[in-house]
């Protein structure tokens, strides 16, 4: 983004950077070092809250990969999460195998479990491809109760924290930096594959599918890459989330949580990697920030007893005026008031990806 | 046009026969594109041009006959295979990706001539950088040569529709192809913009000699620029020559010029 | 015998629900994910009515209904319309938003208790025997006959004039559409009103079989692969889908395991739209002629 | 601080809000009335709620919440068995007593028990399919042929596998075991195939959902047979409401149809509060009250929690005649050492839901 | 630029200092200002980009996507300002747009794009579709043909009828001769008037090939870079030096040849 006035770019390699200008690169470095303190200065109820936010924002950052931008609408995120985090269960309990073995194989099995439903979306578009991946969820779920059931946690498998070269993960501060990593190598992994030939690809697919065909694009090949890198980074994300809450149970994959992550993609900002991050964000933080509203604000005391319903309610309420005033979603409010400042005093300047 | 007789044949199309559910589209069609030949292709609405095209390209897959490009046998092939062979083309309604910009839809169109690996892409390795660097360059000089130079980041949806056909022709273009399949180029352009694209395409011609087929419904364009007229109707063979002659043909204006208002060369 | 009556019950259920989901994916491509809601809603506005009109049965019944369009075209009005030319996904997620402010609004209302509404009316649910030893609940033939009843409407509607068309047409190109003369508004509100009609009858027959509570909107979710399966945009597909889940979850219940009923379903539909992508009786919608 | 700070994560709302969401009332009617009386020690109780919807992300993030932000001395959890590791968790990791209130007793409250766990919830694991079992046995004349109904959530799923095997000990045939998923459109299919496998009595331990709707299912399909159930908080509205005197229940909360001095008092409350739901589902969440105000009463000022888990450890509950005998705690037993319970139906000579077995009692071990 | 003040009182559409803006900040036309006499049939000409399209847009209410509107001036159609209106309602008036991209319902049939307007008698409504199946015996052959499978040219004259069976009294065509075949153009061309005369209309519309819409309309603009930069009946469009030059392609005598173009315009640009 040429920013500033009498900046101008003489090399291709110039525009294939991230961080381009001076600004930018000081931002970065206040950014990086405001996330390093932050775990020491936050209170464990903050704390706890940056870790939901990063590890929501795994998922989102995948699920954005394939949704908004492959174009392929997916129901079936939570299924997903519970293929990873009943991975790492299952290996745990019956083999006690460590996290260096659980999380690859999550991600193998993220990857299989893409691979086969990601096949659906050779054939169907739309709204069809979505609920033929709720099946995935339901299948998943179904496996997953089978499992509770026949080996007897009816309430849930327990895990352990996870030790990593004989440090044990167990506290809030450990687990944010591990977080933090997994969502930086995520989004990076991500913004890299957005700038190279397979991002366009599937920027293309999403378009136009006959056209990018034609123009030599391999198209069920990368839907299925976009299905397959997309599962099984959410699998991860999975058997991180197991871990970090130290149980797993069907019960917690629910389709609710398949539809929050779709609404972190579209509050967040179809087709933007910053959205997600935001979307995520929003998405985990708001009810508590409904709650705390809830706290201060006067309520009709009918209501007090049902402070749950007023959430929810409200939670709906919030969602639909963003839906109706901010189409753009969370990124749209940010590159406006980026435009805003960076034009100020003029108009503002035309808006681009 | 002798010396193009000579000249070593580019694609074949052999008794090619298109249908869609009982509707016959194309019928008992052949056809040769020499090397470095500009071949218009015209015919009234609905006559199956665009459909030629299509089964060349790899879209429709003709029910009977044979298409060879290169000794290869072309039908059955799956599109993204037929574009990889060095076939490009261009679309009758643009058929742009609107979410993009103007610079991303050429490299979509490059797409088959770039060579990176998604874990290098994942990583960003030195190798991917060195590929994207090298193959923006030739966009670069692409789009340059088609004077889009000033749009190239602007998002596709934003040019109006003869600017977004352009930047269609330049896409084709970044293929580097083999053979390139032009669909009514000039539809949507206006006089000062239909001679920029006939020098581009005569340019192309000169320069690198790659053989074309034309489909166009613009008469003077075609008797102007082409070296050879094929015409089609109702999806079959009419005639074919040098255009002063189709273009004179009775049968021809019959069925697709209609009067005698059209002014060839 | 009785399996067959079960299974025709059953598929009634998923018919009326499912004719909702076809009515607002036609003029919107959108498919309206709290449906479930619409049809809780019917069903809790039957029960408010029931207990100020419990003297006239049918009036509260009648009141209700009437007010389950209305709230369809409230719906619509307030919020759909600006939904219009965004993103599909995005509308979408604006009705399960919908859903999700209903559903708390329910809760604030009338609580997470069961409550049963026939009696309220003070009919009973009686059983009445069909067929020898066949049994129907007398709300279950009520839900038949509703069901057969919205649907021939519906298809003599949409025959007889040309709403049919141009509701598919608004779906397609809304612009064009609007340039065509085509008053989008009416369609719409129209669409989302008889959706969410049908969709609250359902809701009030189910409650009156079996009992309201809030857990009655899953039963919206259960609809979907019979939506699919017929084709999102056709009636008749969304009767012959509900007639295929209908029985195949029944059958399955009766014969195999009752626990693959939830399951099923959707495995069913996987393969139904392997063959056919836009379901039985849909219109194919992505054109790639280029 | 100037209260004993008690956490509760529980199901307000979402798909098993019916069975928690009185309890919770209660209890929480019942806490306001214990702080107009004075509170306990001089103290106020302050009972502070967190909606769970029976999910587990949900549930650890109130304990969290509860654990790292509010200090509580007790976390209580009444919602779904799903919502169960992830406060077990939590609770474990701040050693804070951990109280199930109206919510199913995992097995660790059990003798032996593990230190933090404690359960007042009426209906027990194993022991209530004993009860119920027992009855039938007792009751029928001619030999039994069993259907079993569960849903498809572990705990139903265990208890009734648990009930097939002990049927058969008992001389019963298991004709049939239907698992009825949660989300369930119609009841009918099930019923019908109980109907067909010729069962003559049908236990059933799930939600109450599952339990009255296959019931009704049956009935409607003309069955003429006998069915028992557990007496949810639902069970004595819905006794007089499906007036079936073939439909017994068994429970172990005694109904307000007793009209006991506690049953008036709740109503009072009930009245003073405008509560949402109906007086008689809310005996259970009273009890837990009860629990919760004598434990925190044993718990000298200022309250930690390791004094309050010394106080649970041994304690002895007197429920005023709402079940068959005080709750008591040991520090092996967190459940109680007995379970006393009760059997009732609808009569249709008297017009009433009445008892047909007065308290039993089985010793837990 | 200027129009005679005496013509203003036919005129049934107006368009007065009409600016457009994309994105509140790209400002696609600036004082275009046209109007279009009853029953007149007026070309605008213009070279590409010039805003041709975002003019019929903008009179037709086709703006509020692409976050565009009009910023300025106004647009009377019978003295009724309408800038900025819904579509529908412009089109209930009577304005029909024949857009230059996603012109037809592409999942319904040829017949059923024909019958998808608002609603009207049935008799008139047969009765208008036979006179379109009439125009365009083509079509009449894909009655039952799905409108999305059609060739670029059958769209195009689909979308013309579909437009006529609407009833307009003032019909907006962008880009007329897109994709049709020269005879087709031709007889169009013939019939358009006689179209115009039999069912009374009023007609604008875009077109890039300037000998044919000098040979169909009454009255010409030129637009340019977003400004109306000429205007004129027929005759002294036609006889105009730059519209001879850069419109029709004459040059030296007779008309340019392609091939002779070429250099021109010279380019340092190199292709690879
Ligand atoms: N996929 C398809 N399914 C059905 N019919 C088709 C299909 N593709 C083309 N057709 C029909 O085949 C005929 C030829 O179409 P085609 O697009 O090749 O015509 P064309 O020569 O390009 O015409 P135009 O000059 O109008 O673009 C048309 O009548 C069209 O309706
Ligand atoms: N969606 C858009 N966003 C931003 N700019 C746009 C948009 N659409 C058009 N423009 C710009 O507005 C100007 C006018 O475009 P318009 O489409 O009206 O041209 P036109 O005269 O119809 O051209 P053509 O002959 O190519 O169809 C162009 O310069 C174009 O780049
Ligand atoms: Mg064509
Ligand atoms: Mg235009």
């Amino acid at each position: 983004m040429p920013s500033s006035s009498g900046y101008f770019r003489t090399h291709y390699d110039q525009d294939l950077r991230f961080i381009d200008t001076r600004t930018q690169r000081y931002c970065l470095w206040l950014l990086l070092a405001w996330l390093a303190i932050y775990p020491f200065l936050a209170t464990e109820m903050l704390l706890d809250l940056a870790n939901q936010v990063l590890l929501a924002s795994v998922g989102a950052i995948a699920l954005m990969l394939l949704t908004g931008f492959a174009g392929q609408v997916s129901l079936g995120h939570a299924g997903l999460l519970a293929a990873g985090a009943f991975t790492a269960g299952i290996l745990f309990k019956e083999f006690a195998a460590p996290v260096w073995v659980t999380l690859p194989a999550s991600a193998a099995i993220g990857a299989v479990l893409g691979l086969l439903f990601g096949l659906p979306s050779l054939r169907l578009r739309g709204l069809y491809l979505a609920v033929s991946t709720l099946a995935l969820h339901f299948i998943v779920a179904y496996l997953g109760g089978e499992y509770e059931a026949k080996r007897g946690f009816s309430s849930g498998i327990v895990i352990d924290p996870p030790v990593l070269f004989g440090w044990v993960l167990d506290s809030a501060q450990a687990w944010y930096f591990v977080l933090l990593a997994a969502s930086a190598g995520t989004l990076l992994l991500a913004a890299n594959l957005l700038r190279s030939k397979t991002g366009r690809a599937w920027r293309a697919i999403h378009d136009r599918e006959a056209v990018a065909e034609a123009l030599g694009v391999n198209v069920p090949a990368h839907k299925l890459l976009a299905f397959v890198i997309s599962s099984s980074l959410t699998a991860m994300a999975g058997c991180l989330f197991a871990y970090f809450r130290g149980f797993v149970s069907v019960e917690a994959f629910t389709l609710f949580l398949s539809i929050q992550y779709v609404a972190m993609v579209i509050v967040g900002g179809m087709g933007s990697l910053l959205g997600a991050l935001l979307g995520a964000a929003f998405v985990v933080l708001f009810p508590y920030g409904i709650e705390w509203a809830m706290a201060i604000l006067p309520i009709p005391t009918r209501w007090s007893g049902m402070v749950f319903a007023v959430d929810y309610a409200a939670f709906g309420l919030v969602m639909i005026a963003f839906l109706l005033f901010e189409p753009q979603g969370l990124v749209g409010i940010w590159r406006r008031m980026q435009n805003y400042f960076l034009l100020w005093p003029f108009k503002q300047q035309l808006m681009r990806k | 046009m002798a010396e193009q007789d000579l000249a070593p044949i580019a694609l074949t199309l052999d008794h090619l026969f298109l249908e869609f559910g009982g509707l016959s589209v194309l019928q008992n069609l052949s056809l040769t594109l020499r090397a470095g030949e500009l071949l218009a292709l015209i015919g009234p609405n609905g006559a199956g041009k665009t459909s030629v095209l299509n089964c060349i390209c790899g879209i429709y897959r003709p029910s009977r006959g044979s298409i060879r490009f290169a000794e290869q046998q072309l039908v059955g092939r799956l599109p993204h295979h037929i574009a990889q062979l060095g076939i490009a083309r261009t679309f009758q309604h643009g058929e742009m990706f609107q979410g993009m910009t103007v610079l991303e839809n050429l490299l979509v169109g490059r797409h088959a001539r770039i060579r990176t690996g998604v874990f290098g892409e994942a990583l960003f390795s030195r190798a991917v950088r060195a590929q994207e660097i090298l193959h923006r360059r030739r966009v670069e000089e692409i789009l340059d040569f088609v004077e889009l130079s000033a749009f190239r980041h602007r998002p596709m949806a934003s040019l109006s529709f003869a600017q977004q056909k352009l930047a269609g022709f330049a896409r084709a273009l970044a293929l580097e192809p083999k053979v390139l399949l032009l669909d009514e180029p000039s539809a949507g352009l206006n006089r000062d913009a239909r001679e920029d694209l006939a020098r581009f395409i005569l340019r192309i011609k000169h320069e690198t000699g790659i053989p074309m087929i034309w489909v166009e419904h613009d008469m003077q364009m075609v008797a102007d620029l082409s070296d050879r007229l094929y015409v089609l109707n109702h999806g079959e063979y009419l005639t074919d020559g040098a255009p002063k002659e189709v273009l004179s043909d009775p049968k021809v204006i019959a069925a697709y010029l209609g009067g005698a208002k059209h002014e060839a060369a | 015998m009785q399996t067959l009556i079960n299974i025709l019950v059953l598929a009634s259920i998923y018919a009326l629900i499912s004719c909702g989901y076809v009515l607002i994916y036609r003029v919107s491509r959108v498919l309206n994910l709290a449906h479930g809601e619409f049809m809780m809603l019917g069903a809790y506005g039957l029960l408010a009515t029931a207990s100020s009109f419990g003297a006239h049965p049918f009036a509260a019944v009648g009141v209700a209904s009437v007010m389950a369009l209305l709230v369809g075209v409230a719906i619509y009005f307030v919020l759909m319309r600006h939904m219009t030319g965004e993103s599909v996904l995005a509308a979408v997620l604006c009705t399960i938003a919908v859903g999700i402010l209903l559903r708390g609004l329910i809760t604030l209302t009338w609580g997470a208790q069961q409550h049963y509404p026939m009696e309220q009316l003070g009919w009973v649910n009686s059983s009445i025997s069909v067929f020898g030893d066949a049994r129907i609940s007398a709300a279950s033939l009520g839900l038949i006959i509703a069901t057969a009843v919205c649907y021939s409407g519906l298809f003599l509607f949409l025959r007889y004039t040309r709403w049919g068309i141009q509701m598919r047409a608004a779906g397609q190109n809304p612009l064009l559409a609007a340039q065509r003369g085509i008053r989008l508004n009416g369609i719409y509100a129209l669409a989302w009103g008889l959706a969410t009609f049908t969709g609250g009858i359902a809701g009030m027959l189910i409650a009156c079989d079996s009992g309201l509570q809030t857990t009655i909107v899953t039963i919206g979710l259960k609809a979907f692969p019979a939506t699919l399966v017929g084709g999102l945009d056709s009636l008749l597909g969304a009767l012959v889908g509900s007639l295929i889940i209908g029985t195949a979850e029944v059958l399955l219940i009766n014969y195999v395991d009752p626990l693959l009923s939830d399951v099923a379903p959707f495995f069913i539909l996987l393969v139904m739209l392997i063959f056919r992508p836009w379901g039985l009786f849909g219109t194919r919608e992505e054109i790639d002629r280029v | 601080q100037e209260a004993y700070v008690v956490g509760l994560t529980g199901a307000l709302t979402g798909p098993v809000a019916g069975t928690y969401a009185p309890v919770i009332e209660s209890m929480k009617a019942y806490i306001d009335q214990v702080n107009l009386r004075g509170g306990v020690n001089g103290k106020p109780i302050k009972l502070l709620i967190q909606d769970n919807q029976g999910e587990p992300s949900k549930a650890a993030a109130d304990a969290k919440k509860f654990l790292s932000q509010d200090h509580v001395v007790m976390v209580i959890n009444s919602s779904a068995s799903s919502t169960y590791a992830p406060v077990i968790a939590e609770t474990k990791r701040a050693h804070v007593p951990l109280f199930f209130a109206g919510a199913v007793c995992p097995k660790e409250v059990f003798p032996p028990a593990e230190e933090l766990q404690f359960c007042s919830t009426s209906f027990a694991a194993q022991y209530d399919s004993q009860m119920a079992l027992a009855f039938i046995k007792e009751t029928a004349k001619e030999p039994v042929k069993l259907g079993l109904v569960a849903m498809a959530i572990p705990v139903s799923r265990g208890e009734i596998d648990y009930a097939e095997g002990l049927s058969k000990t008992l001389g019963m045939t298991p004709v049939e075991k239907q698992i009825v998923p949660p989300p369930t459109p119609d009841y009918t299919p099930f019923s019908t195939k109980l109907k067909e496998a010729g069962a003559n009595w049908v236990y059933s331990w799930a939600p109450w959902v599952t339990e009255i709707k296959t019931v009704e299912g049956l009935r409607k399909l003309g069955w003429s047979g006998r069915y028992i159930a557990w007496a949810h908080i639902q069970a004595e509205e819905d006794l007089a409401r499906v007036k079936d005197s073939d439909f017994y229940v068994v429970g172990a909360n005694a109904l307000f149809q007793d009209n006991l001095p506690v049953h008036s008092e709740i109503r009072e409350v009930a009245k003073k509060a405008n509560l949402t739901y109906p007086v008689q589902q809310l005996a259970e969440g009273w009890v837990s009250g009860m629990v919760l105000e004598q434990a925190l009463r044993a718990t000298a000022w200022p309250p930690t929690a390791e004094k309050v888990l010394a106080s649970m450890s041994s304690l002895k509950v007197d429920t005023k005649g709402l079940r068959g005998g005080p709750i008591e705690w040991t520090k092996s037993n967190h459940f109680r050492t007995q379970q006393y319970y009760r059997v009732w139906h609808w009569d249709t000579t008297k017009q009433a839901v009445t008892r047909v077995k007065d308290w039993t009692s089985y010793v837990v071990k | 630029m200027s129009t005679p003040a005496t013509l203003k009182d036919k005129a049934i559409l107006e368009v007065d200092k009409l600016e457009v803006s994309y994105h509140r900040v790209v400002t696609a036309i600036q004082g275009v200002t046209l109007e279009v006499r009853r029953g007149q049939i007026v070309a605008l000409l213009g070279n590409n980009g010039a805003g041709k399209t975002t003019t019929l847009r903008a009179i037709s209410g086709f703006l509020g996507i692409d976050d565009a509107r009009v910023s300025e001036g106004t647009v009377r159609f019978c003295g009724k300002d309408i800038a900025n209106r819904f579509p529908h309602e412009v089109a209930g008036m009577g304005i029909v747009l024949v857009p230059e991209r996603d012109k037809v319902f592409e999942n319904l049939t040829v017949q059923e794009n024909l019958e998808a307007n608002s609603p009207r008698q049935s008799s008139t409504l047969s009765r208008m579709q036979e006179a379109v199946y009439a125009y365009f015996p083509l079509l009449a052959r894909l009655r039952g043909r799905q409108a999305g499978y059609l060739s670029g040219g059958e769209r195009q004259m689909l979308a013309i009828g579909a437009a006529l069976m609407c009833g307009p009294e003032l019909l907006l065509v962008d880009e007329l001769s897109l994709g049709l075949a020269p005879i087709i153009v031709e007889e169009l061309a013939e019939r358009l008037r006689a179209i115009r005369d039999e069912l009374g209309l009023s007609i604008l519309l875009v077109e890039q090939n300037a000998h044919v819409a000098l040979e169909i309309a009454d009255y010409g603009y030129i637009i340019e870079n977003g400004r109306i930069v000429m205007d004129g009946d027929r005759e002294r469009l036609t006889g105009h030096q730059d519209i001879q030059e850069f419109y029709l392609g004459a040059g030296g005598s007779g008309r340019r040849n392609y091939r002779d173009v070429k250099q021109y315009r010279r380019s340092r640009r190199w292709y690879g």
